[in-house]
């Protein structure tokens, strides 16, 4: 019986680890920048095919194609901010729901015709694990676990101690003042976007190949786990979406071995409420005005 | 003389920071009171303590005979104080004359039935809240901007306007925060004008200035506040000899 | 060095600004006086690029600046403290200053340190609070936070925007002395917006006077003050 | 050029107002009379439909600024509501259709004393999450709602003993209904009540300092909100004669939004306009099979591009949500 | 023009379902281009008539309000969900059109009206079969888990199969649900063999389905896979790769099936889509010629052709025989399916 709840324990913090990967972009561009998105599930995985594209039908390597989707998911990024942002920097946040939301639907459906409908299959990147008494750990699990905590650090790092980074923080509050220290408001935008759009792929890549299966249909749902991370943790804060993250999976499993699959994600939204009424920043954020 | 508004022990700490330090004061019915003090002493601080916009941290407040230490917004402002902010707060995207209509949401009953059934309760209070509405535009002056957005006016007459709308709600005492901030002296004397005028008819008035003018010329009583703690309360000529005050706020 | 021609700037349909044309002199303290709505905050916001001209031209130090991106113009030396303050409610004081020398990327931390150290000088209050939150000051505070701001720019120009608003009497005075301080002992160019006429002339060398968009008059300090229609309308009695 | 024309169109539908509702009454009243043509009467069904779903979002959002992104549930609840009770008891529609708006707006109140307090985009997110535990319950309680089944059997509406069963029964019945909702709307936005809303919408704290209670305000207009939802989810399922959970995911919530949006928020025309357009159009694009979805997520992002205060708005939304503080 | 018949086409062409619904457009499309061929029927040239219903009931109803209304179709082919079919199934039945389901596997679909055909047999039928049939008698289990999509499909299949696993002894040890769309099995997967059931019964897509296997496979588990029909695709095998081996399912379509009719279908189909035809695709197929056998019969009047459609009798398809029961649902003859050396393989034939 304890072995059976370890080991969904375990399954949840596995899965959490992928939430929380996903979260980290997720958290910059809409914790941090204030870009509300709806889309970013579906941007992450057109990106992940853009890899696979470049596996599958060029013959590429398998690394080296995906490590190649992420400039051209860069660059797709900007172009994403210049449909649903750029104009709408001075209106109200309520409107980019509606272009992510409309952007989302055209990506998928565009994405569908590109990729095709069914499942692709992308192999794993890192074969391989280490047994610890009777869990297995795959390589692939360890690499998204570290990945996850290298680009908390480096997140942090850059919005705290670097001038681009710090200037991404200040346009977020005060986009005229930022312009008149001197803040390139514009190219910062767009780069802090799509540096979040790169992470997410990033997560979408490690997620792809531990589950070894993409659809173009996958975006929403991953989007809505990414954002409910984000939100539990407290929007403002990267390592917050990243504990949001695994409390997120791991709630979601316990679910599953405590009351019925079919709850499964009943029990994550009534936390996520929860949490809200009890603490309205999120588990770490802190207060603002958004 | 009355005590209308009073406080004992007012404290309000974000966390480190004490915005506001076991501050007693007493405003008594019918005179115009003053607070000053420097920059972050405490002055709005006081103001949201009062009207219920922020909770105190320890302390009483009084109104009248009894406590509203703590009572929400609403319930302060049925009891008779109105505010206006510092900040200008008004409802942007709403007319003029809406703006104004809202402060007498307090005396009118009206409700969803009464409005979808069109009925005598409604007419009524529509036709009170419409005149009287009018009237107070007309008091600031303001009558030929009823039907513009509130967001179009010009600084000055958002003033105006969110002491109209304060009016409205029929208060026994007013708050006002730097009611003459941003506004050139001829605007000013206007304002001062007006609150004067207020103030015969009988509303007790609590403002908080930076103009020295506004305040060493019109105020019975002033309060001093720094760095949250009441540095003295007294008439004009008191306060201005008070070297402390002298020290910390006035100059020279 | 700055020299503003038919500026013009519509909201829509107000025309805020409606092609006005002025200059300052390198040295300078100009003010530019006027009633609420006159246009005065809209034109400096025009010169720096926040706010979309719909025609004239901005030269700075001869060269045509009109369309220069926002960034730019800051990085030419030209600082806009903004009317409302506009701090990063969520950067700590600190933080704040340190924004303002955030186009300065050839400067050392020495030199930071060093400009950093003057502007505690000047306002020791904001040293008390150099880690709270800008959004968690009172206005006055606020308001010393943005003109320390400007200064960790080391501007050619500083165009101040209602320095004075609500600020404590004391402070007043500081403020004016410390921008005839700044322009005397750094010999930085003032472009100065003011509500209180009155001050703003006290330092200033010349003045210009909006309304409803135009200007209507404009002159040399002394002139200025001793204008009867000014004083009744804009200088206030006593 | 185009943009020109229509600029001129809406000011003059502005000037003569009452004119030009007068005559879409009218005209709206002729229709089904000349079409003969059943699938465009069904369509102009679903169209005044999502006109009474957008138009009671519009009241939540558009009105008092609460930024409801689940409205799909309480719509879901009417329709599921109505289902339950049609299927075992026998009740007249009107009363069934009336319970329904009571529930939906029951749960709306459940939803709304724990939550309203959150501001703007936190409210948000906890509509987002009801939205979906309501559909996931809907599919896991199985000994109520039949579970991803669906309930199917929704009997025939009947008055004066007359079977409503054509297109143009419930056409009349969804017409009605939207005028009637329409009506009480116009006259509680032009009352005390509505002003009260609107003022919450531009500064809770403002709003707060002229004795309005806003909790209690906030929580009327969810509830009258949600009440439309319900009764549109009732018709829906009298309409359709089936329900399943199919047509309550997340998507269908952020429709009613961009319906708000594209018409323009805060006028009660605006999500007259946007609900028809984005009813209307899907079915235009039909025919474009797979690439009718994409042609559906383009004309969103070129109208929002185009209008950002949406084809009727005059107000725009602000910026921050929440950005009144007191200093 | 004029002179063609139109046969309306309802399907999923995007969202979740929009491989189903591409399937399901690219075999009525072969079908009626073969039709048209050899001269059409009666005369006449087939046209489809190709409406996306995004896998919603309510947008299913809105295109069965347009064919109805279209006087020039005679009967329609679709929807692909039985939530779909069962939505527009009292327009069809209320305007007398036939709509004939290729994949509705739902028992209450086709006694939903007079008008209302599935051909894909029910789960009534499927489930005892996959119970009596390959749990007990192929693989030789008397244990099994069942994990099922929540969808209707999905629950009506589970259901079917635990009432004929109670009736043949065949002990369930538990039933896990998941919602389409989801990637992660491993909760579910750990419920389950808690029990320690000996086969493992995956009522999914192939989609969803050879995620679950690879993740058995990964758990390093040890237990008979089984599935109904709807897993027998290619994708499948490319999906699950080492892990899908072994897994055992049933299927009325076989790409060995050696008949001519059969393999000319797959090798156009092969051109067209650029892969095999599934289970999903060959029902498609079959409708289109089935309706086309009916119109032959009856002529162009859509009650007609609904008597005719009843009246079926030895029908050859692709599929294998098929007559409607007095309900309007197809009683299927099954054979037993394993993937072998990653390719299926039929072992026994039921037919
Ligand atoms: N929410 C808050 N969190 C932390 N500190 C706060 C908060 N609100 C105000 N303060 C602090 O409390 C002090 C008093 O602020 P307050 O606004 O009352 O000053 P004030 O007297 O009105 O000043 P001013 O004349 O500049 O308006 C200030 O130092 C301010 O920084
Ligand atoms: N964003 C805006 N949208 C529409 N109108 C505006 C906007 N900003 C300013 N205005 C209008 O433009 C005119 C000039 O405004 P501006 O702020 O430049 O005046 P000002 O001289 O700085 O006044 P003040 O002394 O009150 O600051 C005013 O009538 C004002 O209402
Ligand atoms: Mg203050
Ligand atoms: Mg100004």
């Amino acid at each position: 019986m304890f072995g059976f709840y370890l080991s969904q324990l375990f399954n949840g913090i596995t899965q959490g680890s992928i939430y929380a990967l996903m979260a980290i972009g997720y958290s910059l561009i809409f914790g941090t920048l204030g870009l509300v998105t709806f889309a970013y599930g579906d941007i992450v995985i057109f990106g992940v095919f853009v890899g696979y594209y470049f596996y599958a039908v060029l013959g590429l390597n398998l690394i080296l194609a995906m490590l190649l989707a992420l400039p051209i998911t860069f660059l797709f990024g900007v172009l994403v901010e210049k449909i649903c942002y750029e104009k709408f920097r001075k209106e109200a946040r309520m409107l980019m729901l509606i272009t992510t939301v409309g952007f989302g639907i055209f990506l998928r459906s565009a994405s569908q015709i590109i990729f095709g409908t069914g499942n692709k299959s992308i192999p794993t990147l890192i074969e391989g694990k280490i047994e610890i008494g009777n869990l297995n750990i795959l390589y692939i699990q360890l690499g998204i676990i570290i990945f996850t905590l290298i680009f908390i650090y480096a997140l942090r790092y850059f919005l705290n101690n670097t001038r681009t980074g710090i200037g991404i923080r200040a346009l977020s509050m005060d986009q005229d003042a930022a312009k008149l220290v001197g803040v390139n408001v514009d190219k910062s935008i767009k780069f802090g976007h799509s540096l979040g759009v790169v992470l997410g792929v990033f997560g979408g890549i490690m997620l792809g190949s531990f589950y070894n299966a993409i659809s173009p249909m996958m975006g929403p749902n991953l989007g809505l786990k990414a954002f409910t991370a984000v939100v539990l943790g407290g929007i403002t804060s990267i390592p917050g979406a990243v504990i949001g993250g695994y409390i997120l999976g791991i709630m979601e499993n316990l679910a599953v071995a405590v009351f019925s699959s079919g709850y499964r994600d009943v029990v994550a939204f009534i936390i996520l409420i929860i949490v809200l009424v009890v603490k309205p920043s999120g588990l770490f954020g802190k207060e603002v005005k958004f | 003389m009355t005590k209308i508004l009073s406080s004992e022990n007012l404290c309000k700490y974000f966390g480190g920071v004490r915005a506001v330090d076991q501050v007693d004061f007493s405003v008594d019915k019918g005179e115009i009171f003053g607070i000053i003090g420097p920059n972050g002493a405490g002055k709005t601080t006081l103001f949201n303590l009062l009207t219920g916009t922020l909770g105190v941290t320890k302390g009483k407040i009084y109104f009248k005979d009894g406590e509203i230490t703590n009572l929400p917004p609403q319930k302060v402002t049925r009891l008779g104080i109105a505010r206006t902010f510092q900040n200008i707060k008004l409802f942007e995207e709403m007319e003029v004359l809406e703006n104004v209509k809202i402060g007498f949401h307090t005396q009118t009953k009206t409700n969803m039935l009464d409005a979808v059934l069109k009925n005598n309760k409604l007419k009524e209070d529509e036709e009170k809240v419409h005149l009287e509405g009018l009237k107070l535009l007309e008091r600031v002056n303001m009558l030929d901007k009823k039907n513009n957005l509130a967001k179009n006016l010009s600084y000055g007459d958002k003033r105006r306007l969110e002491i109209a709308r304060a009016l409205a709600v029929k208060p026994e005492i007013l708050l006002v925060d730097e009611p003459a901030a941003g506004m050139n002296p001829h605007e000013t004397d206007e304002v001062v004008e007006l609150l004067e005028q207020l103030n015969k008819e009988g509303i007790t008035v609590v403002i908080i200035e930076h103009d020295m003018k506004v305040i060493m010329g019109m105020c019975d009583e002033i309060l001093v506040l720094n760095n949250g703690v009441k540095l003295a309360q007294g008439t004009a000529a008191e306060v201005q000899k008070n070297p402390e005050v002298i020290e910390a706020y006035l100059g020279k | 060095m700055l020299k503003a021609e038919d500026l013009k700037i519509h909201y829509g349909h107000v025309e805020a600004v409606k092609g006005i044309s002025f200059e300052v002199e390198a040295g300078e303290i100009v003010t530019i006086i006027g009633s609420n709505g006159a246009g005065k905050s809209s034109t400096l916001r025009g010169i720096s690029n926040i706010e979309d001209k719909a025609g004239g031209k901005v030269i700075f130090q001869g060269e045509d600046i009109t369309s220069l991106p926002a960034h730019e113009i800051v990085d030419k030396g030209i600082c806009h403290v903004p009317e409302g303050r506009h701090i990063f409610s969520q950067l700590t004081v600190e933080e704040n200053l340190y924004m303002g020398s955030y186009s300065k990327t050839d400067q050392t931390k020495a030199e930071y340190q060093d400009k950093l150290a003057r502007m505690y000088d000047i306002f020791p209050r904001l040293k008390e609070r150099r880690n709270q939150d800008g959004g968690n000051l009172s206005g006055g505070e606020q308001q010393m936070l943005a003109i320390a701001r400007g200064l960790m720019m080391d501007p050619v120009i500083m165009m101040l925007d209602e320095p004075s608003l609500g600020l404590a009497p004391l402070l007043v005075e500081q403020i004016i002395k410390l921008i005839k301080e700044i322009n005397e002992d750094l010999g930085t160019t003032i472009l100065l917006v003011e509500q209180n006429a009155r001050k703003a002339l006290s330092i200033a060398h010349r003045g210009y006077v909006m309304e409803t968009g135009n200007i209507i008059m404009s002159d040399r300090r002394e002139k200025l003050i001793n204008d009867p229609k000014l004083a009744e309308a804009y200088l206030g009695v006593g | 050029m185009a943009a020109n024309i229509f600029e001129k169109i809406i000011t003059n539908i502005n000037k003569n107002k009452l004119k030009y509702i007068f005559l879409l009454i009218i005209v709206l009243l002729i229709l089904p009379f000349v079409v003969e043509n059943q699938y465009v009467l069904h369509i102009a069904v679903l169209t005044l439909m999502y006109v009474l779903l957008s138009s009671s979002l519009n009241v939540i959002v558009g009105y008092t600024g609460q930024y409801n992104i689940g409205h799909v549930a309480f719509y879901a609840i009417g329709a599921y509501t109505a289902a339950i009770i049609s299927t075992r008891f026998n009740l007249n529609f009107i009363i069934v259709i009336l319970i329904s708006g009571f529930v939906a707006s029951l749960f709306s109140l459940m939803l709304g004393i724990p939550t309203l307090r959150l501001r703007g985009i936190f409210f948000a997110f906890t509509t987002l999450g009801f939205a979906e535990i309501t559909r996931l319950t809907i599919l896991n309680w199985r000994s109520l709602t039949r579970g991803p089944f669906g309930i199917p059997g929704v009997p025939i509406p009947q008055i004066f003993g007359m079977r409503l069963s054509t297109n143009t029964h419930f056409y009349f019945m969804i017409f009605i209904l939207l005028f009637l909702m329409l009506l009480m709307t116009y006259r509680i936005i032009n009352s005390r009540v509505g002003r009260a809303w609107i003022s919450i919408r531009e500064d809770e704290q403002a709003s707060a300092s002229m004795g309005v209670d806003t909790f209690k305000y906030k929580i009327m207009n969810l509830m009258y909100g949600t009440f439309w939802a319900g009764v549109g989810g009732a018709f829906f399922a009298y309409f359709a004669g089936y329900v399943s959970a199919d047509s309550f995911i997340l998507d269908e919530s952020f429709r009613f939004f961009a319906m708000v949006l594209v018409g323009g928020t805060g006028t009660l025309a605006g999500p007259i306009l946007g609900g028809a357009v984005l009813t209307i159009l899907p079915q235009v694009f039909r025919s474009f099979a797979r690439y009718q979805m994409i042609i559906y997520g383009v004309a969103i992002l070129l109208i929002i591009h185009y209008k950002p205060e949406g084809l009727l708005g005059g107000r725009t939304f602000k910026r921050d949500l929440s950005e009144s503080e007191d200093n | 023009a004029e002179d063609t018949v139109k046969i309306g086409l309802s399907a999923p062409i995007t969202g979740n379902y929009a491989e189903f619904g591409e399937n399901f457009q690219y075999s009525v499309e072969i079908a009626a281009d073969r039709i048209n061929a050899n001269g059409g029927i009666r005369g006449r040239e087939v046209e489809i008539i190709v409406r996306n219903s995004e896998g919603k009931p309510n947008v299913a109803a809105s295109i069965a309000q347009e064919f109805v209304q279209n006087k020039e179709i005679v009967a329609e082919i679709g929807d692909f969900t039985s939530t779909s079919c069962l939505a527009a199934a009292p327009i069809y039945e209320r305007n007398q059109m036939v709509q004939l389901s290729p994949t509705s596997s739902h028992p209450d679909f086709a006694r939903s009206g007079e008008f209302m055909f599935g051909i894909v047999g029910t789960q009534a039928a499927e489930g005892p079969f996959n119970a009596e049939y390959i749990a007990k008698e192929y693989l030789g289990i008397d244990s099994v888990a069942v994990i099922y999509i929540n969808n209707d499909w999905g629950v009506s299949t589970m259901e079917n199969f635990v009432a004929a696993a109670e009736k043949v002894g065949l002990e369930v040890t538990g039933t896990e649900a998941f919602f389409g769309g989801e990637t992660d099995f491993s909760a579910i997967l750990t419920n389950v063999k808690q029990n320690n059931p000996e086969g493992v019964y995956i009522a999914a897509m192939y989609n969803e389905a050879s995620q679950v296997v690879n993740q058995i496979d990964r758990m390093e588990w040890d237990v008979a896979k089984l599935a109904p029909s709807s897993v027998f695709s290619e994708q499948f095998l490319k999906l699950s790769g080492e892990s899908g081996e072994g897994l055992v399912t049933n299927t009325f379509f076989a790409l060995e099936d050696p008949k001519e009719k059969v393999q000319s279908f797959i090798a156009e189909f092969r051109e067209r889509a650029d892969r095999n035809p599934n289970l999903h695709a060959a029902v498609a197929y079959d409708s289109m010629m089935l309706l086309a056998d009916a119109i032959e019969r009856a002529g162009f009047d859509r009650v007609a052709i609904r008597d005719a459609l009843a009246e079926t009798e030895n029908f050859e398809g692709v599929t294998g025989t098929i007559e409607f029961t007095d309900v309007g649902d197809v009683v299927r003859s099954y054979m037993i399916m394993e993937v072998k050396d990653g390719d299926w393989v039929v072992q026994e034939d039921y037919r």
